[in-house]
């Protein structure tokens, strides 16, 4: 998907007419408003893109978009793209989810998307929260959580998206936050340009039902101080300027966050996302198990793998002939 | 053995005769039968056959669990099952023998490979003592055939053969052997042996030594006093024909219909127990540009083939029962999606996990109202090995022309047995044409999805169409543009339209067969025709009177059925379930229909179809 | 607004009164609704309630999408339904008036926030005109409230309060003026403010106030000239009393057979519309020792409470048709283990994702027949909020005696909608023993888990009982041992057994209502109940002449059953579907019952019974 | 759970009198002679210890065994599992579950089971196939294999199951060998220790549809050349005494595998299986993606989180009183 100086799309082009239906203040409007956006860099007709989602607040993304769309069932994104990526290899093809679309239910077929490297990409907007179901607990929710499916706090451990997704082998995986417009279109275009499947998790706050679950990394005071921003080929650091961080290869081998001033030069990571060995961007990903510290963003991991199916032959209908030859296959004999 | 000429031998001349092949899972009897077929057919019998596997991957070697068995009925006229009582049983091992006997009726013949009855394999099959040695087989025309020695003596001459090479073709002295019995050319098998082992020319030369091992035994021993010819079958229609089991022609009425429709064929599967088979054989078909995906599990393949539709391809997706319980709310979707696609149920036997690899009709109620709400869908069902053909096309047609999810059942004996099928000429198959919308409407007015033509079937138009760019999903969809509607008057409109336009799918009338005078009908669906036919016409000769009708389409019913049915006195309905489509056509039509049920796993025979007959004839 | 005393008013006494509350969501319509009803309660008259909330988790504000609303039905007499015209509409903007204008009939009234009518939130609402000015309401009995206006001059004065609180309380001062307007008490709801902001005693001083200058402005405005009482109803069995939905009536029946029979409760749910509810209920018990677990999806959930059933616990799991879908498959295994497990299927409208938000019974043959074999299951239905109750204790009632999955149909309607429900004295509930097999075999015998009592249920060894260890699957079972089957007639056994022992399920007769000589029986399932009682009464009350009816086990159904239909020249049946029980009875007796078939998402209405009724009079 | 020196059991006492059915040759017997031979040192009577198995010939394992057992449905295994857990906290829980089981169509309830930290022992028997219907590509079948369903070759990568258990933040991984009857007790030893969720990789050989898919690790001469023993405590080092290789930290922080002779002792890694941190952890298991060279075996990771519903009342049945005082909750009123 080759990206263009002078689009000759607009934004509009990509705005369907459907009335947005999300809460007064939700980030998904300003999802909406970014992908919109950066939908006419692509330089592709909005005809041959197509947006899969699934059920949840997220799901209705899908009607906003004015592209082919389809908005499925709960947690099947993935495997109903993977059947249209099958089917069709001049499509353009991006899957919406929420955490719980993605995670709880239709975890199963987020995985096997990542590891087949089906060519979609998969915007997962992590609230950490179910929204349209008027507020459980999902995957992403922290321990403890008081919900109204768990009245006396969730006793489950949340996942880590990024680090379930390298551990199924992701080519592709990163980060980004609802309220940076710019960050957000830097991962979209690096997960366009991506061959395979492309996994980007979005921070995305639920002002009705889990307000400020990012704060730290959004609000003016924090963010400077928690955004881990990963920038290719630079050393990990962060932090203000009168107290920078930075991520060093500890002794024992994990990663660490030490003031930069005190750092070793030498054991400051240098961030490469093309590394074959997934090892260290899982080890990035470990830094924060839950977005409430010091959290990575961008992206982890972009590394080249064969395409799933791009060694068969493309789909097509037989000929007259082919039938023909084929009805006629194995052991035949005539009768006069 | 002997090797100066045998003694003259006296010939028989049968109208039909059924062989079973059965040993132990290891010892090719699958590969023997399937030789005997291809030499029956091509000497121009009517067949039908039916493999029987073991329900183990594979149990302990000579025990019960570990029996294989291939049977094959031949005739000289048309036949309709692959037959009831073997007239022959080649049993390679005394558990065989064990696992078959009981099929067996007093006077039939034999034949055992006499080596393997050695004390151990007689006590691993179970038995207390050596049947061989009780009398217990007095009943039977016994033919003890050394059959390791002699394939051992026939091949051992041979250049770099082993031992265990010798072993592996006692099926094929089997073969052999029979292929005497019954007056088989051998050219065909040993051409097809030779130009498998092609690679292995020593194995080939085994293997054709052990062939003509088993002929000339026939030919010399004392043994066999008598050589069995079934004539050729006259009544055949001309034409070219292959012997196919339902798996092959159901793989092979897909890729027609995606070759006449132009739609792509893509195929979204998870392994199961019987419907494997379709997916391997699709599997093959890449090169045509047929497109298989073995899914993580069978949501996600219902979710692939429905994704592919969306596409603008033929999605296609194929299981058995427990996979069709996993599939349910995808095909909801497809049936809100309006967009077409098949659903392949290739069922087997129970509830639950239940027998893998038996047989039964136990899904038609699931398929007609196993999903939550009102959600209509056209099902078909198949007949025969053969019809699987024009019954997965038909599903197909069906799909695309209405945009419709289509359920086509078959069942496991349909996948497995085979029969000559005469291969049809594509161009005589209906026409499909997936009539995309292609063109972007007028500036001022907008594309609606969901518009329809007088079918009732709606716009398709496919991702890289310009300006038809649309949005579709499993919320409730308003009248024409397709727009989410929580409208209940809009509602009640669309589950109206989504049932008229199933209701309204052309289907033909069903034909009544047989003697105008009954009073009894005999109405079937799916793999009991055979042995309805077969039942209905051995009544007949017993002087009963019966019609039969036989239905394809079990949604929409034909619109004649019910005039059909309220025309005979009485109306029985043959099922391998407990009586699934007696209730759905008494409610429909409120008559009294009869349902003869049985699920034991097993095809139903034509005998108990003949009796069942037979006990009511006022 | 004049504080000195206002004019006298005229008072009216009325049997039955319908007042709704509609406003946007944020206006706290519900809360109003709540306590108009406990005060409603309390006061001693029969009611029923229904809120109505809006599809979208929240529309932008001032929007029809985002109107949320409340009914309630009060009367002097016993009464069945939520009702079906308003008498009093109180529309807080104007998006809630035009959502609502559409149920008023000429003549009623409506009560509407004159301060929300602002140009911007006209428009906002759809209307091209304001309807206060163009004259749209003149049928209507319109009283324009300065609501805003009258809340904020009444809380202004209080200490630390701002503008917000007194925004936020405009709907306790509606609920003071429709207190007033039918003479309830205040204290009731003044009590309960005071408890709920205990905490934030500011506001509960600016509701108390707000609740205050409502009940004082309809006794003083000259707006309202009169006051309606509706007598406390006489005809209501003596008893203790709460006001409850069927989701609470659902927990209690659940925890009731747990606590009864002995078996922790252990529920597996995943969230859905409408069905969390009950999931949240339920978690709210985990003091109790009731276990929740919020799966990871359906599959999950069912298998969750399946695995708990095989402890010895009692299994729970609860969705709404999508989720329906995906349990099939370990619903299927339930079967095949024949342990006790209760799946309850909260309905909703439509296929696939449907209407969430909306009513329905279109998941009834899903039920029945939705899984792949012949696979039987119970199926208890519930009819209203408080039957609710004894529908949950009797589905695990019979779970545990038959030890069989059963299913619970209820529906969006009973689940949100409240009425008086009469608490039960938990020692008058049928006993519920599980009788678990606890004493090893003699040595020399071994236990057989598959062996069974009268009624054909199973023995139940749970885990931790010594010398009882054994497997169970869903693969086919030898009877008495449960060990793997592949053998046909052992299939057939099992399958009939399976059948009979849920057709063997004892359930009482079904009970006729209504006129000896009526020749018209309207027969009913789940929560059409009240609508049919009432139609009913109705038309007699115009002289029609009819039998009701009232089914609650929709599997197996009333042994009576048959002859009560046959019994009637006509049958009508009226559901929230195309007809689903109406072609199970059908196939069954083949009485040629008839459809009263609607799906538009909204409960049936007495008024469309009844008139269903009077046309069918001969 | 604790272990105790003389048995009041023995291997018999589980040995349940079902004829075991698995193909001459198969892998699944000597995991199941382990299984039963180890059952007796856990000290529990065979009456509280419950089998749960999902399809597949691995599945058939809970028959022949004499505890309560059940033969669920094709990967549904950990659920009904964790339905179980969570009704009764007296058992000890076991899953037999394959490759295909696990994680192809069971993937979505693994990784739930792992995060929760359900306190049921998950034992993967993998043999790269399915078995039970007779020769398909699983899930860690190599990209390229032919098997029945794709006679050009797989196209999908595998997934490698530690791998993604630590992404799933599984608290116990571990992987033996069937061959290794010695081995694999250990593990099942300190899985039946773990407080949690304790996943068991158990390379299986099927001989029927994939012979000799671990023969690199299994065969005498290749054994001793890959297996890749992770010992607590010790440096990670392997490979026969003439040439013993070792596993370092690499410069950029990937692990690598170097001649121990030519090793930088500082360098080398020392196994700590109990670290909070699974960085590490995944490292080590990236050093195989597959089993045709150097492969770890051993536990991965081995730590303490809480134990999923440890936090919430014992599931009981309410008392007469309780329930009485729940019917007559809320706001009521008499009728006299
Ligand atoms: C099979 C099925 N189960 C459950 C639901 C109900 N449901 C709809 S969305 C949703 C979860 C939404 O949470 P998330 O995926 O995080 O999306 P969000 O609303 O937070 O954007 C659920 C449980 C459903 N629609 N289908
Ligand atoms: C819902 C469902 N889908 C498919 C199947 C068929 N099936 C049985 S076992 C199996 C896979 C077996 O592979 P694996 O889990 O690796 O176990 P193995 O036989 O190799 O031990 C499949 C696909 C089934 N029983 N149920
Ligand atoms: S519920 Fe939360 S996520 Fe959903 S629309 Fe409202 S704010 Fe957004
Ligand atoms: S098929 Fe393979 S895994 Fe299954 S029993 Fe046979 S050898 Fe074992
Ligand atoms: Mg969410
Ligand atoms: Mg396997």
């Amino acid at each position: 998907m080759s990206t263009v100086e002078n689009p000759k799309y607009t934004k509009a082009d990509f705005q369907s007419d459907a009335e947005t239906r999300w809460c007064p203040g939700c980030g998904d409007y300003a999802i909406l408003a970014a992908v919109q956006g950066f939908m006419p860099e692509l330089g592709i007709p909005p005809e041959n893109i197509v947006f899969v989602s699934g059920i949840g607040c997220a799901g209705r993304f899908s009607y906003y978009m004015d592209t082919y769309g389809m908005h499925g069932i709960h947690g099947r994104g993935p495997a109903l793209a993977t059947g249209l990526a099958t089917a069709r290899d001049d499509l353009s093809i991006w899957v919406v989810t929420g955490d719980g679309d993605a995670l709880s239910i239709g975890g199963n077929h987020l995985i096997h998307a990542l590891r087949r490297n089906v060519p979609v990409k998969i915007l997962l907007f992590n609230n950490q929260i179910y929204g349209l179901t008027k507020g459980q607990a999902s995957p992403t929710s922290e321990r403890g959580k008081v919900t109204k499916s768990t009245p006396f706090g969730s006793s489950d451990a949340p996942f880590n998206p990024v680090s379930l997704a390298l551990g199924a082998d992701a080519t592709f995986v990163g980060r980004t936050i609802d309220r940076d417009k710019k960050h957000m279109a830097e991962l979209l275009r690096a997960a366009a340009a991506h061959p395979g499947t492309a996994l980007v998790e979005i921070y995305q706050n639920c002002p009705v039902f889990n307000d400020g679950a990012f704060d730290a990394l959004t609000d003016k005071d924090h963010a400077v101080l928690n955004q881990i921003r990963l920038v290719e080929g630079q050393p990990v650091v962060f932090g203000p300027q009168e107290a920078r961080r930075a991520v060093v290869h500890g002794a024992g081998g994990d990663l660490e966050i030490v003031d930069l001033a005190s750092a070793d030069e030498s054991r400051i990571v240098t961030h490469d996302s093309t590394r074959e060995n997934p090892a260290l961007a899982f080890a990035l990903s470990r830094l924060a198990s839950h977005p409430d510290g010091p959290t990575p963003i961008g992206i982890f991991r972009d590394v080249q793998r064969p395409v799933y199916q791009d060694d068969v032959p493309p789909p097509a209908a037989p000929s007259a002939q082919d039938l023909h030859a084929l009805l006629r296959g194995g052991d035949t004999w005539t009768v006069a | 053995m002997s090797t100066v000429e045998g003694p003259p031998k006296r010939t028989e001349v049968h109208e039909r005769v059924v062989v079973r092949f059965a040993g132990d899972s290891g010892d090719g009897m699958q590969l023997a039968g399937d030789r005997f077929t291809a030499a029956t057919a091509a000497f121009g019998n009517d067949l039908a056959t039916l493999p029987d596997f073991p329900a183990e991957i594979r149990a302990p070697a000579g025990t019960i669990g570990g029996v294989s068995a291939f049977q094959i009925h031949f005739a000289a006229r048309d036949i309709l099952t692959p037959g009831d009582k073997p007239n022959v049983l080649i049993a390679m091992n005394p558990a065989a023998l064990r696992a078959n006997i009981a099929l067996m009726e007093r006077g039939t013949t034999i034949l055992l490979n006499e080596d393997a009855f050695t004390v151990r394999a007689v006590q691993k099959a179970g038995y207390e003592v050596n049947p061989l040695e009780d009398g217990s087989l007095d009943a039977f025309n016994v033919k003890r055939v050394p059959m390791t020695t002699l394939t051992q003596a026939a091949v051992e001459a041979l250049e770099g053969v082993t031992t265990r090479d010798a072993q592996k073709s006692r099926n094929v002295f089997a073969l052999g052997l029979i292929s005497w019995l019954y007056d088989r050319p051998l050219d065909i098998s040993q051409a097809w042996i030779e130009q498998k082992f092609a690679k292995k020319p020593q194995i080939a030369a085994a293997n054709v030594a052990a062939l003509k091992a088993g002929w000339s035994f026939g030919e010399t021993s004392e043994l066999i006093d008598v050589q069995v010819t079934v004539p050729a079958a006259t009544d055949v229609p001309p034409g070219t024909y292959r012997n196919v089991n339902g798996t092959t022609t159901t793989a092979l009425g897909l890729v027609a219909a995606s070759s006449r429709s132009g739609l792509p064929l893509v195929l979204g599967a998870y392994p199961i127990t019987p419907a494997s088979e379709l997916l391997h054989e699709l599997s093959r078909h890449a090169k045509l540009g047929v497109r298989t995906v073995q899914a993580e599990d069978e949501i996600a393949a219902a979710s692939i083939a429905l994704g592919a539709s969306f596409g603008g391809r033929l999605g296609v997706t194929s299981t058995s029962g427990p996979g069709m319980d996993l599939k349910t709310e995808t095909i909801g979707l497809a049936v809100m999606l309006e967009l077409p696609m098949v659903i392949i149920d290739v069922q087997r036997a129970g509830p639950s996990t239940g027998l893998p690899t038996k047989t039964e009709q136990g899904d038609l109620l699931q398929e007609l109202y196993g999903r939550h709400g009102e959600s209509p869908i056209p099902v078909v069902a198949a007949s025969t090995p053969g019809q699987c053909f024009e019954a997965a096309y038909e599903a197909a047609r069906i799909a695309v022309r209405y945009r419709t999810p289509v359920i086509l059942l078959t069942d496991l004996f349909l996948a497995n047995s085979s029969e000559p099928w005469k291969i049809p000429d594509p161009d005589d198959l209906p026409p499909i044409d997936p009539r995309f919308r292609t063109t972007a409407p007028a500036d001022d007015d907008v594309f609606l999805p969901y518009s329809r033509d007088d079918d009732l079937a709606r716009q398709w138009a496919v991702p890289g169409t310009p300006g038809l760019q649309h949005r579709i999903g499993g919320l409730e969809k308003a009248e024409l543009t397709g727009a989410i509607s929580y409208e209940g008057p809009n509602h009640a409109r669309m589950t109206e339209v989504r049932n008229a336009k199933v209701a309204g799918i052309e289907v033909p009338d069903v034909e009544v067969h047989g003697d105008d005078d009954a009073t009894l009908l005999v109405l079937g669906w799916g793999s009991s025709r055979g042995a309805i036919r077969a039942g209905a016409r051995r009544a007949r000769e017993s002087g009963g009177r019966v019609a039969t009708a036989h239905l394809h389409h079990l949604n929409p019913l034909p619109a004649n059925l019910g005039d059909v049915l309220r025309s005979y006195d009485r109306v029985l309905l043959p099922e391998m379930n407990c009586g699934q489509l007696a209730m759905v056509l008494r409610a429909k039509y409120l008559v009294d229909v009869e349902s003869y049920s049985r699920v034991e796993g097993r095809p139903l025979f034509a005998p108990e179809i003949e009796q069942a007959i037979l006990e009511r004839q006022s």
